[in-house]
């Protein structure tokens, strides 16, 4: 409905989509974007540089919520050059800045129609898009309905309209596509993915990539401190185990620190799953018999999280680690892990990371550079590496792609063998739809593109 | 007029089921009733004689009560009908005048309406029909200004006026028996003379025989032609008021008979029945009243006296009968 | 005592009743010699396979036993009965004795605050108290044992104001007797029957109670098997394996069954009035 | 007169017991640990961004001004909004009344329809097998945990036979098997208490002089008996509707049912204090509505009870 300058493709490439083209001056501070000539607003009024400006400021407007601002900070001025062409000028070299722009949350909107809603912004998005598809209703926790844009300036999509149903429950979700009331679902009950698939009348569409699942290790806590029981836990956790008997195959076990399509990724030796291993590494640490932990999980967040948690348990108990699970709703679980190093309760913490801006900087800064420690970051781990230091901030102000690659490919090594978390796999983000619906684009981040899907017959 | 017989009951048993073995409450029981006759049954509390009427009746769960011998009303053994005739006899041949009528009527139904139901269910009449007959019979047992007092709740009308809407329920449907429990006994003093006169007047009005259970001679004697004395399941003495309270022929009739206050003797004190009721769970052998009888033989607790006619239509149960002086009372 | 025994030994519910209280209570104190596997051990290659010889019960999620974690469950299950109702008699009680016995207007204050505690669907209660302990054993137990506490109050108060007024206590009252033996020699004693009735009914309702909050996830934390936690996690996999819901519920359901068989049956030979023949 | 003044008397015990709920839930809610403020400002968001919010609602005034604040809003029926959509919870709470109403009147009256005429056939065929089933049943019925009933019939219903849907809200179809699960929880009680009701009615003295009237059984059964042991009955069933307004937060939450208590339980689990207070606040009031209701009705069916509110039967 509303598009950013930029879009992350189903290759993982930034591609410009109302951009036309960008400049970097030299010193990596200034940015120059040509604008799309001819495209409108579903309002009518035709995107400008003026709207760009408007749409990009209200992400520095602290009246306005917006998640993950702290990353758009790095924006000092924004000048319009001319009716197509805007400048941004940075506070500091910041070379994913691009990859910034390709947020959901940078989208461009029409200045006039937000001007006309005013703070009924939060109910009511007419005419504020350029995109396919045109805003007609939204009840907050029913439904969302969109039309086509007729007048689209890329290729006209071929859906009429679409109506997006709140269903929360799974099953619920699951039966109204299979009584036909709906046509496609998110996310349908992973218990059932096996049955869905050979059902002739629905398919499943599944994402490449997404959110990476992991769990946190508190290394500043005793025995974790040694990066051989860091290792060692590695090894106690049997990963396709889990994949397949707990999520039913809605995953695959990471293989590097980034999911593929990001800048310094490289397939690093997996921690096969060797308990013998992991008790002789324990050994060799001074802890032959195991010690205590405590293992936070939240509950309904990601996919079998509380399953998954257990499985781990019961697989480090095997190597003689004793683990107190907490199974926390979201809000306690989220106020009880943002802590200070000194008032950390837990040692384990089963987490996930989604794919956001897909640049290796926003995967890696606030999880593990030493500057981040919770709760002003998400170093939960309190990991304190003065090479990964030096190699994110470096990384950070290199404008040169290649050599950005050389540094985060570094850092992929580094944290692979430190093991600050136990690496365990990516989620898969499925899709089922019934089997007439065509041409859903599955992007790697847990979104889908509808702009070419049609019903067939 | 020939007095037919209307009720003849021989060798009526009625024994209560336990846990802990069968109550003998009626225990061999003899009399007939003729047609306008009006005999009371007397006899202390636990004598068995409201036991007695509601068996008539047939009111018992069958499943708590053994009752075994004929009672021969209007010419059918009542206890061998099944549920359906009886229900028909009930309220339109037989009825009843609760004790207490307080408990009796529905708290939750006005009265006029619980005596029009007679009509509409007995009689098929119209609810119209039903309402006017039932505010003309309560007319009758003087109750004022029926119409409004129709749809008054039992709650809002006094013992009195409640007793007088079951008479009026009895009498209903012009039944040929009417049994009244001891009707006076849940009233205070003041009402009872009137409500009794009332009974009086309608029973001969409606023309029916009734049976008066009370253990008030007082009442037994204003009222009834003629009085039987019932003691711990048994019946002792039958016989015509006047010659009953004139010669009392049986120890505990004459020992009842002191107890009550004369006012044309000038009695100094009353003599008290020493000793209480017999267990009716295991009852002594041979007559009942021995343990208290002052006049008691050894052949009192041997043989079971029989009721026998030892003068003319005066029944006894007592061995000892003849035995007794002559006491003109 | 030993004549409600009697009674209650002849009554086909009471008795099938109290084998069946009997039965899971010895289940629930032996359970750890009597499962055939160890409930917490888990291997996922044996994950949720269906009833077998080897697993009658089928196996979890986790791949662990699902007879021997509902052999074991019983003693969670139990266990936070007796003791949430024990919590709730042991406050409620003397509070409704004093509160009946004294009267005035601190029995207004509390009679007041019963009324509030009733009026808050018991389950919101629970589930706020959980939410400010915090999931785990035993502040689900003071969660459901603060919900029996107006019961027992209101019941005390009841019997105690029957009791008060009649003439034995009186007549207690003129030989001088001190209130506080009046209250724990005469009047407690005639509450036992009925509360009795009450209590064995209450632990039926508290084991839902505890299984109620276990299935919204708040009950006994993971890895322990406790019934309502069990359905609560299967009811993800209803479709594919129910029968990790089917069995807990039977057990819960069996358990419960048998003390309200119990109660029912204790309460009718306690009331004459209701006793059948 | 009587009336008002009985009315008024207990319009004061309702708002004191609201009064005492609501108080009594602040104080609960805002103890627990868990920070609204962090939640609705997201898992990414700063520090700064966070106090701004907390600010926002208030949050970071003391306890007893956010409570005389609360109060006084209550009183305009303002609940404030809900953290977690950010909706006043008035709306969101009255949207969902009337499915929670719907499920509650259709799961009482089916209650009712199982329950009464089973507790009749039971108390009048007493001591039969009839009797004895029907008590099976019953005690069955309330042993039955009532969650694990709802997931037995979708199993059944929905993953077997594909007949009903599994959960969620619509059609009526939607709506049969909630209301079935909660009906037989509910018969299982008004059986008991039928049966009982009647039984101790047989046993008085109007009956059997109703029976000597000669009058037809079951004219005696269902007119006289019925009325009178049915006043209790009400009573009972007044006081379980009542209850159910809450929404039976577990079955609602096991069939998706969009009503007051799932709403209750997903804002515990989301620490939406605004939103578990207003709909608990809500709920109370139904709750003692429902009450005095039953209490007015109570004058209507049993005409012995005067309106001094006490029962005052000879």
């Amino acid at each position: 409905m509303v598009e950013p300058l930029f879009i992350t493709d189903v290759d993982g490439k930034i591609k410009p989509l109302l951009a036309e083209s960008y400049e970097v001056s030299s010193d990596g501070l200034v940015y120059t974007i040509k604008i799309k000539k001819g495209v409108k607003f579903h309002d009518g009024t035709p995107l400008t540089a003026e709207a760009v400006k408007f749409s990009l400021e209200r992400l520095l407007d602290p009246k306005v919520r917006v998640p993950g601002r702290h990353n758009y900070l790095v924006m000092k001025k924004i000048e319009v050059v001319d009716d197509y062409t805007v400048r941004i000028y940075l506070k500091y070299p910041f070379a994913p800045f691009i990859s910034l722009l390709t947020g959901t949350n940078t989208g461009i909107m029409s200045p006039n129609s937000a001007k006309k809603l005013g703070d009924k912004i939060t109910k009511d998005l007419t005419g504020l898009g350029t995109g396919p598809f045109k805003f007609v209703e939204w009840v907050k926790g029913d439904r969302l309905v969109l039309e086509r844009n007729d007048n689209y300036w890329g290729e006209k999509p071929k859906l009429r309209k679409i109506i997006f149903k709140i269903v929360p429950d799974a099953h619920t979700r699951e039966a109204m596509l299979l009584a036909g009331d709906l046509d496609m679902i998110v996310l349908p009950p992973a218990a059932d993915i096996p049955q869905l698939a050979k059902n002739p009348d629905v398919k499943l569409w599944f994402s490449n990539a997404s959110r990476t699942m992991f769990v946190v290790i508190n290394t500043m806590y005793g025995p974790l401190r040694d990066v051989r029981v860091r290792q060692a836990l590695n090894y106690a956790v049997d990963k396709e185990a889990i994949v397949k008997k707990i999520l039913f195959g809605l995953g695959t076990p990471v293989d590097s620190p980034l999911p593929w399509f990001f800048p310094g990724y490289k397939s690093l030796t997996p921690y096969k799953y060797d308990p013998e291993k992991a008790k002789q590494l324990l050994a060799e640490a001074g802890y032959p018999n195991g010690f205590e932990v405590t293992l936070f999980s939240p509950n309904g967040r990601y996919l079998f999280d509380k399953e998954v948690s257990e499985a781990i348990a019961s697989y480090l108990e095997k190597v003689g680690i004793k683990v107190r699970i907490q199974i926390l709703d979201w809000p306690t679980f989220v106020a009880s892990i943002l802590q200070p190093p000194e008032k950390a309760q837990f040692q384990l913490i089963f987490l996930g990371w989604g794919v956001g801006t897909p640049d290796s900087h926003f995967q890696f800064y606030l999880r593990f550079h030493s500057k981040c420690f919770t709760p002003n970051g998400f170093n939960f781990h309190f990991y304190n590496n003065s090479e990964v230091d030096k190699l994110l901030d470096e990384a950070m102000k290199t404008l040169d792609p290649e050599e950005r690659e050389v540094m985060y490919q570094r850092v992929c090594e580094i944290l692979w063998r430190d093991c600050p978390v136990i690496w365990l796999y990516m989620q898969s983000y499925v899709v089922a739809t019934s089997s007439k619906v065509k041409d859903i684009i599955m992007y790697p981040y847990e979104m889908f593109g509808l702009q070419k899907a049609y019903i067939e017959g | 007029m020939n007095m037919g017989t209307l009720l003849d009951i021989r060798n009526l048993y009625v024994y209560y089921r336990t846990t802990r073995g069968y109550i003998k409450a009626v225990d061999g029981v003899t009399f007939k009733l003729a047609d306008h006759e009006i005999m009371s049954i007397v006899g202390e509390s636990g004598s068995g004689k409201s036991t007695l009427a509601y068996a008539l009746m047939r009111l018992h769960d069958p499943s708590q009560v053994y009752i075994r011998g004929k009672v021969i009303f209007n010419g059918t053994d009542l206890l061998s009908l099944n549920e359906e005739e009886m229900e028909k006899i009930r309220g339109s041949l037989i009825s009843i005048v609760p004790q207490d009528p307080n408990t009796a009527l529905n708290p939750v139904y006005p009265v006029g309406e619980q005596i029009a139901e007679l009509f509409r269910y007995k009689q098929d009449l119209s609810p119209k029909e039903a309402k006017e007959i039932s505010i003309k019979l309560m007319q009758r047992v003087g109750i004022p200004d029926a119409e409004k007092r129709y749809y008054d709740y039992p709650h809002q009308l006094s013992g009195g006026m409640k007793q007088r809407i079951a008479i009026s329920i009895a009498i209903a449907l012009k039944p040929k028996l009417i049994i009244a429990d001891e009707p006076t006994s849940a009233l205070d003093v003041t009402v009872q003379a009137r409500i009794l006169e009332l009974l009086l007047e309608v029973v001969k009005e409606v023309g029916s025989s009734m049976l008066m259970i009370t253990h008030d001679l007082g009442v037994a004697a204003e009222v009834s032609d003629k009085i039987c004395v019932m003691y711990a399941g048994k019946v002792l003495e039958i016989a015509q008021k006047d010659e009953i309270l004139r010669r009392p022929l049986h120890p505990y009739t004459r020992a009842l008979l002191n107890v009550v206050p004369r006012f044309h003797k000038s009695e100094k004190r009353l003599f008290p029945i020493p000793g209480s009721v017999p267990n009716l769970l295991s009852p002594p052998p041979g007559c009942r009243f021995y343990p208290r009888c002052p006049y008691r033989s050894n052949t009192c607790t041997k043989k079971e006296p029989r009721l026998i006619e030892v003068l003319q239509d005066h029944w006894v149960a007592c061995s000892m009968w003849s035995k007794l002086e002559e006491v003109d009372f | 005592m030993n004549e409600t025994l009697r009674l209650l030994l002849k009554h086909k519910g009471g008795l099938i009743g109290l084998c069946i209280v009997l039965g899971s209570v010895i289940t629930a104190l032996l359970s750890n010699f009597i499962t055939p596997y160890n409930p917490y051990d888990a291997d996922l290659n044996r994950a949720l396979q269906s009833p077998s010889i080897k697993y009658p019960l089928g196996t979890d999620e986790q791949g662990r036993d699902i007879l021997s974690r509902i052999i074991y469950g019983s003693r969670f299950s139990l266990f936070i009965a007796f003791t949430s109702v024990a919590i709730g008699a042991l406050i409620g009680i003397p509070i409704g004795l004093i509160s009946g016995y004294y009267g005035g207007w601190m029995d207004y204050i509390v009679q007041r605050i019963t009324d509030i505690l009733l009026a808050l669907p018991g389950i919101v209660l629970a589930l706020a108290l959980v939410a400010i302990l915090g999931p785990g054993l035993m502040n689900l137990i003071i969660a459901i044992g603060i919900g029996f506490i107006p019961t027992y109050i209101r019941l005390t108060r009841g019997v105690t104001l029957q009791v008060k007024s009649m003439e034995y206590i009186v007549a207690a009252k003129m030989l001088g007797l001190s209130n506080f033996r009046i209250i724990f020699r005469h009047i407690l004693p005639n509450i036992l029957p009925p509360l009795t009735v009450q209590l064995t009914l209450h632990i039926g309702s508290a084991i839902l109670g505890a299984a109620g909050l276990g299935f919204l996830g708040l009950g006994v934390q993971p890895p322990h098997p406790e019934w309502g936690a069990m359905i609560g996690t299967g009811r993800s996999y209803i479709f594919r394996a129910p029968h990790l819901v089917l069995f807990p519920g039977l057990a819960l359901f069996l358990v419960v069954l048998g003390f309200n068989l119990l109660g029912s049956a204790l309460q009718e030979i306690l009331d004459p009035r209701l006793r059948r023949g | 007169m009587a009336l008002l003044r009985y009315l008024l008397k207990r319009l004061f015990g309702l708002f004191l017991v609201v009064f005492g709920i609501v108080t009594i839930l602040f104080f609960i809610l805002n103890l627990t640990p868990g920070d609204p403020a962090r939640l609705l400002a997201g898992f990414e968001a700063t520090e700064e961004d966070v106090e701004t919010i907390r600010k926002a609602l208030g949050l970071d005034r003391p306890l007893h001004e956010r409570y005389l604040r609360y109060m006084l809003n209550l009183l305009r029926f303002d609940l404030g909004n809900s953290l977690r959509t950010g909706t006043p919870v008035i709306e969101e709470v009255l949207a969902r009344l009337p499915n929670t109403i719907l499920l509650a009147v259709s799961s009482m009256s089916l209650a009712l329809v199982i329950g009464i005429p089973l507790g009749i056939l039971a108390a009048v065929k007493n001591n039969s097998i009839i009797d004895y089933l029907v008590l099976i049943f019953s005690i069955i019925g309330n042993s039955i945990p009532i969650f694990w009933l709802g997931l037995m019939f979708i199993v059944l219903f929905s993953v077997k036979l594909h007949l009903l849907p599994a959960g969620g809200s619509g059609t009526p179809l939607h709506l049969i098997l909630p209301s079935i699960t909660i009906a037989i929880y509910l018969s299982s009680y008004i059986v008991r208490f039928t049966r009982a009701s009647i039984l101790e009615v047989l046993n008085q003295e109007f009956v059997r002089y109703a029976f000597s009237k000669g009058l037809p059984r079951n004219i005696v059964l269902y007119k006289h008996v019925l009325r009178n042991a049915l006043i209790p009955v009400l009573t009972i069933s007044g006081l379980q509707f009542g209850a159910l307004l809450g929404g039976a937060p577990i079955t609602e939450t096991v069939f998706a049912w969009p009503g007051i208590g799932k709403y209750i339980v997903d804002s515990i689990f989301a620490k939406d204090y605004p939103a578990v207070q207003g709909s608990v606040f809500i709920f109370a009031l139904a709750y003692a509505l429902v009450n005095l209701i039953t209490d007015l009705l109570y004058v209507i069916v049993d005409p012995r009870v005067k309106l001094e509110g006490g029962e005052e039967s000879e």
